[in-house]
């Protein structure tokens, strides 16, 4: 059953990391500056998501898997805000490089 | 592997370090400090420190982070710089620092060997307290002084960045709403605040027996309050408001009165009553919470700017 | 933990590296809010020494010595209040060198013109 | 176990460190400010892994309070940005 | 774990009460309202000067030092508190000085509004308050890191002083203030955490017996005495001090030159005589005496070249600094006689309490004239002794002490640093003290010159000044000259409680 576990684990960590390469990925090679925003952020987020469901299955506690949950949603509520107000900003002051 | 990790932490920190003094615009600069901020509270977890990584997440990242963005958006434009030093004058100050820090190097890696330490003595003491988390025992148990004392400091920065305001404003409220609200930030200063006021709890509340304690969770508090006073939800208050001189001074004065009971109930200034200390150690770092929630918010905040409401 | 490279070793070079890198933009810079933005690279430095000095004293069942660390948590909060006072000298000092410019008395609300 | 979530510690901030780089060298001051987004999930991630990894149970704690600081500082840029004289910045800041 | 560690003497919650008495006021008036805040003050200097005394009257009688334990957690874990002689002197003359301040600027501020609760006004209180509190935990303290947090507080408490008025000018020497005492206060904690790492403990007690001659400790104490320097604004470090104490309203002047220098001033003395090893003491001592010699001749040429009296008296403090600093190699003491027990700690203790007396009073008659007049340039002021009787009065005794003229405390000080220079073989000190003598001759003498002329256009007063406010500053003025009149009380006082202490500076 652990073996099983600590298999998921590691594969849905792994994925996890690969969409954060990923996103830096996007981050060096789109032209502008909102696809650049919506990489990094869609794919950080996700990255971050799967890593927490990775380590689920490791949690000593309830309260330690609760405290996972609320990492990601709070990344995920936050970002999703951060990326709005960044992405107003970037149109107020539009100014490719 | 965990070797590799602290190196590349290490070499992050430096580059970042490096880029914030190196860089020309402020504002990229103070932006690279926050990021810089957030990075050391990594480096605090590798040191075995999480009451720290606490502190410096929640303080050098958050709290200074926006003071500073705060004053460049005010200062931009207007800076007066002084004349920039000469390549040779900074030259010879790049030698001088980098010998400093050569010489601090050899001095932390000839430290005495094994390594002098109060932990075993902060662990037999532990018991005394009723706590489990030593960092919270040392802070108001052991060096409860330092602690009541710079809570002083903390008021008396107030005071002085108060006294800073236009002699008729002077106990009127801060600005801190920006001329323009966007609305993201409106949104987020209605959800964010429920998860920040939970987890500012929940630090206090741990913070007797496992990592967290009064600092931080004052700081989160604070930095609650002033996501709503920055998207307009609640002006800040007068600062000669009494709800808000209670909360800053409430803190102190409970940990003063403790203080001196203590000298009269138990041995001494500062020392608590057998069996007492833990809910004594409590309540004071629940009145202090509130104190440093309200001084910390009102220090980001500034001197007042409009005259007070009478 | 051994001899050099333990962690307490590699961040306490690391914090005497920051010091260094502090000190110099203190000293070197021409601007006042970078020197205040130093004076916290320094800060962070030199608490990074005090952690350093906590991890190569754990024992009695702590990974660290609970003392330094008490003692960097009041340093940081002192350094936070330092910084905001001078943030806020540094603004008031900027307003009234523009009421100045401007022939007025210090501006009583900074954000006016906004 | 705890050696595979240590590389992949490793790994995501290694990547977020080559983006942040990145980001911090751009002319666009919104891409700047999102470093500090960028390091938000990053080092949430590697604390998360990283307590995992070490069974410490207070590393959750510390992304916890990343995570939220990373979203509130977002917002004091946005504070900062909203006023006029903010855009543009001065050109000697671009690479 | 020493059979010399600290235990609670009786009277030794006097300690205490020093320390938190002020803090507490501070936080009365906080929650009480800028109304309450004189009085609140007022209460607290009488309370305050009362728990001074009671220490110097328990040293006394006891013959020995009083400690405290806090919190009955026994250092290295814990804090105590400790007050020699020494600290006892530094105690009383605190209360002095701040007291009278505070009577003075009581009258002074109930000249401009009667009421009171006004921006400047309430932050003088509470900023004078902290600044006490901040003071007696300097000079009481014994662990390194509470020393820090004293520091911290001092410099909080001082710096919103040096830009009441909220002009752009002492705005920005606040600021320069500011910065500088950060700097310095850094370098310091720096220092405190090297020697946590080498040691393991804070407290000076038990480090005066475990220091050895080793490289970490030396660097610790490099750094923390530079850090010091920065504080104690010694040539050339001083450049912040002239603008920050010429700007400040005078009763705020006043503190900070008198009283506030002092604090680093003190540390250094305890952290030279009491934790460096002898060698490093030596060097450190040397070099610290070339620099104090610097700033006597530099800063007193500076103060002569000065138009404005504040900053003339400013430029002397850092001049009179540098005294205090030539007592280093001069009191290293031998293997027979400790440092304290030679005559140039008794002078240098001696310059530190008379030249705090003298500045104050010096600062306060600055203040009264430029209450008068409503400007302090020293050109414009011709014959403003007939005027102010009391206060060119008050000027000119504080600048005997400034001088070393007898019969003046300033005068004991400097002829015991004197002969220690001859004694001890340091010929280039007893000139630097003499020259600095007659540099201070020539800028008091050139205000008091301007006291007694008379102008074609006698200069008027712009409103009168109360009697009482003068009487302040003659006060402090005839205190330091008569310091010199009874030396001996403080010879013996200096004495209590440093045989107890550490024999670390002795071989």
């Amino acid at each position: 059953m652990s073996a099983v576990l600590g298999i998921v684990t590691i594969v849905l960590v792994t994925a996890g990391a690969v969409l954060f390469l990923a996103g830096t990925l996007g981050l060096l090679r789109f032209p502008d500056t909102l696809s650049r925003l919506h990489a990094i952020s869609k794919a950080d987020n996700l990255g971050l998501g799967l890593i927490v469901l990775g380590l689920l299955p490791q949690a000593a506690s309830v309260t330690g898997g609760l405290k996972l949950i609320c990492v990601w949603l709070l990344a995920q509520l936050s970002a999703a805000t951060a990326s709005q107000l960044l992405g107003r900003a970037v149109y107020r002051g539009r100014r490719e490089p | 592997m965990t070797l590799l990790l602290d190196l590349a932490l290490v070499a992050w920190l430096l580059a970042l370090a490096v880029h914030v003094v190196v860089q020309r615009g402020e504002r990229s600069a103070i932006i690279a400090f926050l990021a810089f901020g957030l990075l050391l509270g990594l480096a605090w977890v590798r040191l075995a420190a999480p009451d720290v990584a606490l502190t410096e997440i929640a303080i050098g990242g958050g709290g200074t982070g926006i003071l500073l963005l705060r004053a460049e958006a005010v200062l931009r434009g207007r800076g007066k710089e002084e004349e920039p030093m000469t390549r040779a004058g900074k030259l010879a100050v790049a030698v001088g620092c980098a010998a400093i820090s050569a010489g601090l190097g050899l001095a932390v890696l000839s430290f005495a060997s094994p390594a002098p330490t109060l932990a075993p003595a902060a662990a037999e003491a532990l018991g005394a307290t009723g706590l489990g988390n030593p960092v919270t025992a040392v802070l108001l148990a052991y060096r409860a002084l330092d602690t009541l004392l710079e809570k002083i400091v903390v008021l008396l920065a107030l005071i002085g960045v108060w006294s800073l305001a236009p002699d008729g404003v002077w106990d009127g409220a801060p600005e801190v709403k920006p001329a323009i609200v966007p609305g993201p930030l409106t949104y987020l200063a209605r959800i964010l605040p429920p998860f920040g006021i939970v987890i500012g709890v929940y630090m206090f509340w741990v913070g007797a027996d496992a990592p967290g304690g009064t600092f931080q969770a004052g700081t989160v508090l604070a930095a609650m309050w002033l996501l709503v006073m920055m998207a307009g939800l609640k002006p800040p208050p007068d600062t000669s408001r009494p709800l808000l001189v209670l909360a800053l001074t409430g803190g102190p004065a409970l940990f003063l009165a403790i203080a001196f009971l203590g000298s009269i109930f138990a041995e001494g200034f500062l020392a608590y009553p057998e069996g007492l200390a833990k809910p004594l150690i409590v309540a004071i770092e629940a009145a202090l919470t509130l104190s440093v929630a309200a001084a910390l918010a009102m220090l980001v905040a500034g001197p007042a700017r409009k005259a007070p409401a009478r | 933990m051994t001899a050099s490279l333990s962690p307490g070793a590699l961040f306490g070079l690391c914090g005497a590296a920051l010091v260094g890198i502090g000190l110099y933009a203190i000293v070197t810079h021409p601007g006042l809010l970078r020197r205040i933005v130093g004076c916290n690279i320094l800060g962070a430095g030199i608490f990074l020494v005090f952690g350093a000095v906590a991890r190569r004293g754990g024992g009695a069942g702590f990974e660290a010595d609970p003392v330094p660390q008490a003692l960097v948590i009041t340093g940081i909060v002192v350094a936070f209040s330092a910084s905001a006072l001078a943030v806020a000298l540094l603004k008031r000092l900027s307003e009234l060198n523009v009421g100045e410019r401007n022939g007025t008395a210090a501006p009583t609300e900074q954000r006016g013109r906004l | 176990m705890a050696d595979v979530l240590t590389a992949a510690a490793l790994f995501i901030l290694a990547a977020t460190a080559v983006a942040l780089f990145r980001v911090l060298r751009s002319g666009v001051v919104a891409e700047r400010m999102m470093a500090v987004q960028l390091l938000g999930t990053g080092g949430a991630a590697a604390l998360l892994l990283l307590g995992s990894a070490s069974g410490s149970a207070a590393a959750s704690d510390v992304a916890l309070l990343l995570a939220l600081f990373a979203a509130f500082s977002c917002v004091a840029f946005v504070i900062g940005a909203a006023e006029p004289e903010a855009e543009p910045d001065p050109p000697e800041e671009r690479p | 774990m020493t059979p010399f560690a600290h235990a609670t003497t009786p009277g030794g919650f006097l300690l205490v009460l020093a320390v938190i008495l002020p803090v507490c006021a501070v936080l009365a008036i906080f929650a009480c309202g800028p109304r309450s805040a004189a009085r609140i003050a007022m209460t607290t200097l009488a309370a305050g000067l009362a728990i001074a005394i009671a220490i110097a009257v328990e040293l006394i009688a006891s013959g020995a030092a009083l400690s405290y334990v806090v919190g009955a957690w026994r250092p290295p874990l814990g804090i105590a508190l400790r007050a020699d002689g020494l600290s006892g002197a530094m105690l009383v003359m605190t209360a002095l000085v701040v007291v009278t301040v505070g009577l003075f600027a009581r009258v002074q501020y109930g000249l401009h509004d009667g009421a009171g609760g006004g921006r400047a006004q309430t932050t003088f209180w509470l900023m004078l308050l902290a600044l006490w509190s901040a003071l007696n935990a300097v000079f009481v303290g014994e662990d390194l890191f509470n020393l820090y947090v004293a520091l911290e507080l001092l410099t909080f408490a001082a710096v919103p002083l040096v830009c009441l008025d909220g002009r752009a000018e002492t705005v920005k020497a606040a600021l320069r203030y500011l910065l500088f005492a950060l700097v310095g206060s850094l370098l310091y904690l720096l220092g405190t955490g090297l020697i946590y790492g080498q040691y393991g403990t804070l407290d000076l007690l038990t480090l005066s017996r475990l220091s050895r001659q080793e490289p970490a400790l030396s660097a610790a104490l490099a750094l923390m005495i530079v850090g010091l320097l920065a504080k104690a604004a010694l040539f050339p470090l001083h450049l912040w001090l002239p603008p920050a104490h010429a700007g400040a309203p005078a009763p705020a002047s006043a503190v900070l030159s008198a009283l506030v220098v002092k604090a680093p001033v003190f540390l250094i003395l305890r952290l030279v005589l009491d934790v460096a090893p002898p060698q490093a003491a030596a060097i450190a001592g040397q070099l610290l005496a070339v620099l104090g010699a610097a700033s006597i001749l530099f800063c007193s040429v500076m103060a002569l070249r000065q138009a404005r009296l504040k900053l003339m008296i400013a430029y002397s403090t850092v001049a009179q600094i540098g005294y205090l600093f030539i007592v280093f190699p001069l009191a290293a003491g031998s293997a027979e006689l400790p440092p304290w027990g030679t005559i140039a700690w008794t002078g240098g203790a001696l310059q530190l309490v008379s030249h705090a007396l003298a500045k104050a009073a010096m600062f306060l008659a600055a203040g009264v004239i430029a209450e008068a007049f409503g400007h302090d340039r020293i050109a414009d002021l011709g014959g403003f002794g007939r005027a102010l009787p009391l206060s060119a009065a008050a000027f000119g005794l504080a600048g005997l002490s400034l001088m070393g003229i007898p019969p003046s405390g300033g005068f004991v000080a400097k002829c015991l640093l004197l002969t220690a220079a001859v004694i001890e073989g340091y010929p280039w000190l007893a000139a630097t003290i003499l020259a600095g003598g007659l540099l201070a001759g020539g800028y008091v003498f050139r205000v008091i010159d301007t006291a007694l002329a008379i102008p074609a256009v006698p200069v008027a007063p712009r409103r009168p000044v109360p009697r009482r406010l003068e009487l302040a500053a003659l006060a402090l003025a005839v205190a330091a000259v008569l310091l010199g009149l009874v030396p001996l009380r403080p010879f013996g006082l200096l004495q209590i409680g440093r045989d107890g202490l550490a024999m670390a500076g002795l071989p």
